[in-house]
């Protein structure tokens, strides 16, 4: 049980806290969330300083391009670029987190040296065309047709939940290649350049009034079959394979953001008078010790995933329930110290109650995590 | 003792629901909200850093009227005097049926108005009242009771409850606390009817993994869950409209607030992403509910009523 | 909507109280919990008084011997009796409210003159042999087997979860006759003598430290064919028709005395100096809004009952949740306002805590509870 | 960094784990609780009231001089004065396994009292301490710690921790509160992983409506929720044994309370009536649960500590 930081740790992230010092102030201004293009280019404009200073693909293995870092590294940097106030990952998410260590992992050597290098350096921009209006907890109950014609797979349905659609280059694109399959089989994993004829982007207006996802309609869209990551009908396992790449990280940066906003939050509350309060009080006390603990669940599933060699394992249903729920508290408990102005939307805290409903459904929702959590970790029988 | 609805209850139940379903379904309240939404669902990106946009008219004055005519304001009036000569219960009815549809507008003030206001029982005026540290509707009321000096406009969570802060106003309360307080749980009695129905009609007919999603026992709970909450919340709700005891209404709206507001995210939670679109109506329930919850102060006071009544009288 | 009482409601309860108070100083001292036949003696002797003063069987029909009240003069009963302090039913539990009404219901002419009477007066015990180790929630998967020889059914197995098994007279009994039937036919309900032969009796302790419950071994136990209530094989009815005596009144007794321990609990704080703490305080507060609605709920479910004639639906199930729930919720509170006296058996509340932790199981457990509320009432496709 | 036990830490709990196991398994758990308990399970009409029957010695000395020569109480002190050297890590995992099995006795006063008073470290002394309002094992210990005059015994809650009251002791806090917190959460870490164990052991052996009741969805996620507990205050308890830091401690004894409390009651749940009876071990694990909540203040300290420390330090 080491929470100490080797010397070689402490120097990366001295190093990086100088450079995010250095770099952060001549950062241009940020772009009005409605300026599509313009996010593209500030976030894009980012990773090429990211790039530049050799923090680029940090987690990535180096023969991809990536540095090779440690999962502790990765930690330290989202911990440390997080309480700098750096740029979030943005319209890079899909490609430096997922498109991006597919195409590293199952990816001939051409589609690497084609799709990872414009990742890493800030030219190319990926969305994700996985979840579909009947397919969202079931995934793999996907429609998404596609069939082969000459060197093309012609590409007709619709995806739903596409973050950046309107300004990205490319989709990881599930698709069914095999109707009669059982439902995981006959799924195949696709980049499809996204100015290809026959694709309309359609905004989707979330519960938070904001346009952060897109629907995506797909009419006999080509896409050439040498854009085909593994084998035809494998797609699935060509999916899951990225996860590996994860190492327990997802969520630093959150817990260090959600850590700050309850000390914000208790501030906000000794300035107004709630404090005096002990019921709203000692429960602000109870998310403290969540957090606290978040924060060590963590570094130990940080831990797990440098010492067994990168697969984080089930491990993460566990932490995704813990905090899904601190959050969705969070900014109950925010809600009221703000009293009326809870019912403010120009309160950054009512927005982020609103946006924390999703954590609980977003990505698996809370009911099948705990499904994984019973049948995986503690071996019971198949839930019906 | 018989604690079922009266024949003629139930009739005025029937009657206001119709009333709605024709005059304010859900063509009425998309419609309502895009005008609260300034340019509808394209204004998407200007609404979500606050700013209204139109010209803010989002009240639909001939509805209001018809609620009027159809005596929604003037029901406890006597009859003599233009009313329909109804109680509490009648009236703890007719809110139900509009937190139900949703129905937008100071409802609640101008009921209470009604006889006192000019225009109120009829629906030719819109009146609205000072609440705590918020009034609602100040910007499209045409009486304004209590002092709204310093009224400053928040950008309102719910779209259809246009909200302005009151400075340094604490929570006072108002006259007639108990009646908000009891038409606000009526309302959110009928909203947390509302998303236990759409919660288990989503459940019904939703497929995934092969079957309906209210197959899954996790689901089935969450509906289950939230009906016991709705009808533990009837009770308390219709009884507190008998009883009119200050007790018995802080019971009914802490119960009610909380059926309606856990209803909401229930009912979110059943619909996974498809209840996370500005289409779906269920964030419409989850905003109103917990906007509802600030009125005449909130769950603190009335826990703290609560907690005195035990102390303090016989049980 | 109507919550005040008729005059014959009112009078009803002015009378019941009169002669509640005239007569409970006159019973004699309460027998120790640990001397069954002196409880049995006292349960029996305070039914007689019942009887004597024509409140017995109350809430039968007419011509089984019962006054052939309304759900609302019971709802009175209950309410009045638990207030004054009354005994409680005790012994005569399963006599008065489930083994007669069903012989009530469903028995013959003969059985009805020969059962019936010594229950309301007081002079013969019935306990339940229904449960089974491993036929708990799933109560239709019983086992205890019972065949036909001669005059006679011979069963053998084993009950569990029995009351006063060893002072009853009568075991209502569910057997297996048709061993190849589906589950929930084949069952059938038999009067057991319990001083046949063949009968042992363990008493069962629960964690509570208390022997309230008894084990019941039978060993080919001879039980006459002219104890079998309806036909053969039909017992699974039989027993469910005993349901509709019940009226939304099960509970009645039990809000009463909640309430009253809410204050108690409540007075308690004040004095001891917990009511300072807000938060505290405010839970109490909640738990008052809990029972106030849970007694308007049983006014609801009574007012259905009698409207509709008796069959009280699965409305039970709502209100056993919401119940169940809000009993754990209060002697928590309780032991909260105790402090350090919450670790001290001698504290009425701290083994009531315990006990209370049985009502999400026994009766049908909450979550089969949400199961019936799902589906019964919200339409819920059967779940699985 | 690297969080995960070293090996020396997992040999360690294994030899911990197979001590106990060996010397305080299931047979000699029920033999202390018949001791107990008086007259064993025969004697239970009488425990129902709260009185201790037999001669009240219910510590297995022999044992507790065993953990003693296992260093169980020297574990902490540096191995030239008899002890092992070890940190407050290695105790968290000695006490979590105690916690496990259910070991009674004032292990956190003697644990701390070893090296301070004889015959401690060796087992040869049991030792206890006044903690706030109440007296774990006053009338078994050999040495009491702190002011016990007036102590009054209670019928304790749970069998094997019987517990004397303090008149007016209030909840001061002793100078080692941070140690008996933070030992106290191991226990309850234990204790948690244990009943969630056992739940999910008797959900994959039960049947009920034709299979194991596992594969239910409502039992799955009971017992999923429970290892979410058991995992989040696993990382909080070990944290704080690392740190020592005030406020790691009082996240981990709030996490660890919540864990084992609320996992032995969803245990007693999945087991049905199986869990309620005295053969059950589920109940012993929620009163030993329920007792160790009041150590060290409780948990209103510990939630008044974290809030203090939201706005008073650096994050």
């Amino acid at each position: 049980m080491d929470l100490t930081y080797t010397p070689e740790e402490e120097e990366f992230r001295a190093r990086l806290r100088t450079w995010l010092a250095g770099v952060l102030p001549t950062l241009p201004p940020k772009p009005s969330p409605h300026d599509w293009p313009a996010r593209r280019a500030y976030d894009l404009g980012w990773q090429r300083m990211l790039y530049d200073a050799g923090y680029a693909g940090l987690h990535w293995p180096v023969d991809a391009g990536g540095r090779g870092a440690t999962p502790t590294q990765h930690l330290i940097y989202l911990e440390e670029t997080e309480k700098a106030g750096a740029p979030y990952v943005g319209a890079n998410f899909v490609g430096l987190l997922h498109a991006g260590p597919t195409v590293a992992s199952e990816g001939s050597a051409e589609q690497r040296a084609r799709w990872l290098p414009p990742v890493l350096r800030g030219e190319e921009v990926w969305c994700q065309g996985f979840s579909e209006p009947d397919a969202g907890s079931d995934l793999a109950a996907l429609r998404t047709r596609a069939w082969r014609d000459g060197d093309d797979y012609v590409v007709s349905g619709s995806k739903i939940w596409t973050s950046h659609a309107e300004v990205a280059d490319w989709c990881e694109l599930l698709v069914r290649t095999a109707p009669g399959a059982r439902k995981h089989r006959g799924i195949t994993w696709l980049a499809m350049p996204m100015d290809a004829p026959g694709i309309t982007v359609r905004p989707l207006r979330t519960l938070a009034g904001s346009t952060e996802f897109a629907e995506v309609f797909l009419d006999e869209v080509r896409v050439p079959a040498a854009n085909r990551v593994g084998a035809e009908n494998d797609g699935w396992r060509v999916t899951m394979v990225t996860l590996s790449y994860e190492r327990g990280t997802a969520f630093v940066g959150e817990v260090v953001a959600c850590r700050r906003v309850l000390s914000e939050v208790a501030r906000e509350a000794r300035k107004n008078g709630r404090w005096d309060d002990a019921a709203l009080r000692r429960r602000l006390g109870g998310l403290n010790a969540e957090f606290r603990a978040l924060w060590r669940l963590t570094q130990w599933n940080v831990s797990e995933a440098q010492g067994t060699g990168g697969v984080p394992g089930v491990g993460g249903s566990v932490f995704k329930l813990a905090y899904s729920h601190a959050r969705q508290e969070l900014f109950d408990a925010a809600a009221e110290v703000l009293g009326p102005d809870a019912l403010d939307l120009g309160r950054e805290w009512t927005l982020d109650r609103l946006s924390s409903l999703s954590y609980t459904i977003a990505a698996g929702t809370s009911q099948i995590q705990r499904n994984i959590v019973a049948e995986r970790i503690l071996g019971l029988p198949r839930g019906r | 003792m018989d604690f079922r609805l009266t024949d003629d209850q139930r009739a005025l139940r029937r009657g206001v629901r119709a009333l709605l379903e024709g005059r304010f379904g859900r063509e009425a309240l998309r419609a309502a909200l895009d005008r609260a939404d300034g340019e509808g669902a394209a204004g998407g990106r200007e609404r979500a850093d606050g700013r209204l946009r139109g010209d803010g008219r989002v009240l639909d004055r001939g509805l209001w009227r018809e609620l009027g005519a159809a005596g929604f304001f003037a029901l406890r009036l006597p009859e003599g005097g233009g009313g329909a000569g109804q109680g509490l219960p009648e009236a703890v009815l007719a809110f139900e049926e509009a937190g139900r549809v949703l129905l937008p507008g100071p409802l609640i003030a101008t009921h209470l108005a009604a006889g006192a206001v000019a225009g109120a029982a009829t629906g030719e005026a819109v009146v609205t009242s000072a609440d705590g540290g918020l009034v609602e509707w100040l910007d499209e009321a045409d009486v304004v009771l209590g002092d709204v000096t310093g009224a400053e406009p928040l950008a309102p969570l719910d779209p259809l409850t246009p909200v302005h802060r009151l400075p340094g106003a604490g929570a006072a309360r108002t006259p007639d606390g108990l009646l908000v307080s009891l038409l606000s749980a009526a309302e959110q009695l009928g909203s947390a009817a509302r998303t236990c129905e759409i919660a288990a009609q989503h459940a019904r007919t939703r497929e995934q993994f092969g079957r309906p999603v209210g197959a899954f026992q996790a689901v089935q709970h969450l509906c289950a869950d939230m009906l016991v909450r709705v009808e533990t919340a009837r009770a308390a709700v219709y009884a507190a409209s008998v009883t009119a005891d200050p007790a018995d209404v802080a019971a009914a709206r802490l119960l009610a607030d909380e059926a309606a507001v856990r209803g909401a995210r229930d009912c979110l939670q059943v619909h996974g992403g498809m209840g996370f679109t500005w289409e779906s109506d269920v964030h419409l329930h989850l905003k109103r509910a917990w906007t509802r919850t600030h009125r005449a102060g909130g769950a603190t006071r009335s826990e703290e009523e609560l907690a005195e009544d035990l102390v303090s009288g016989a049980v």
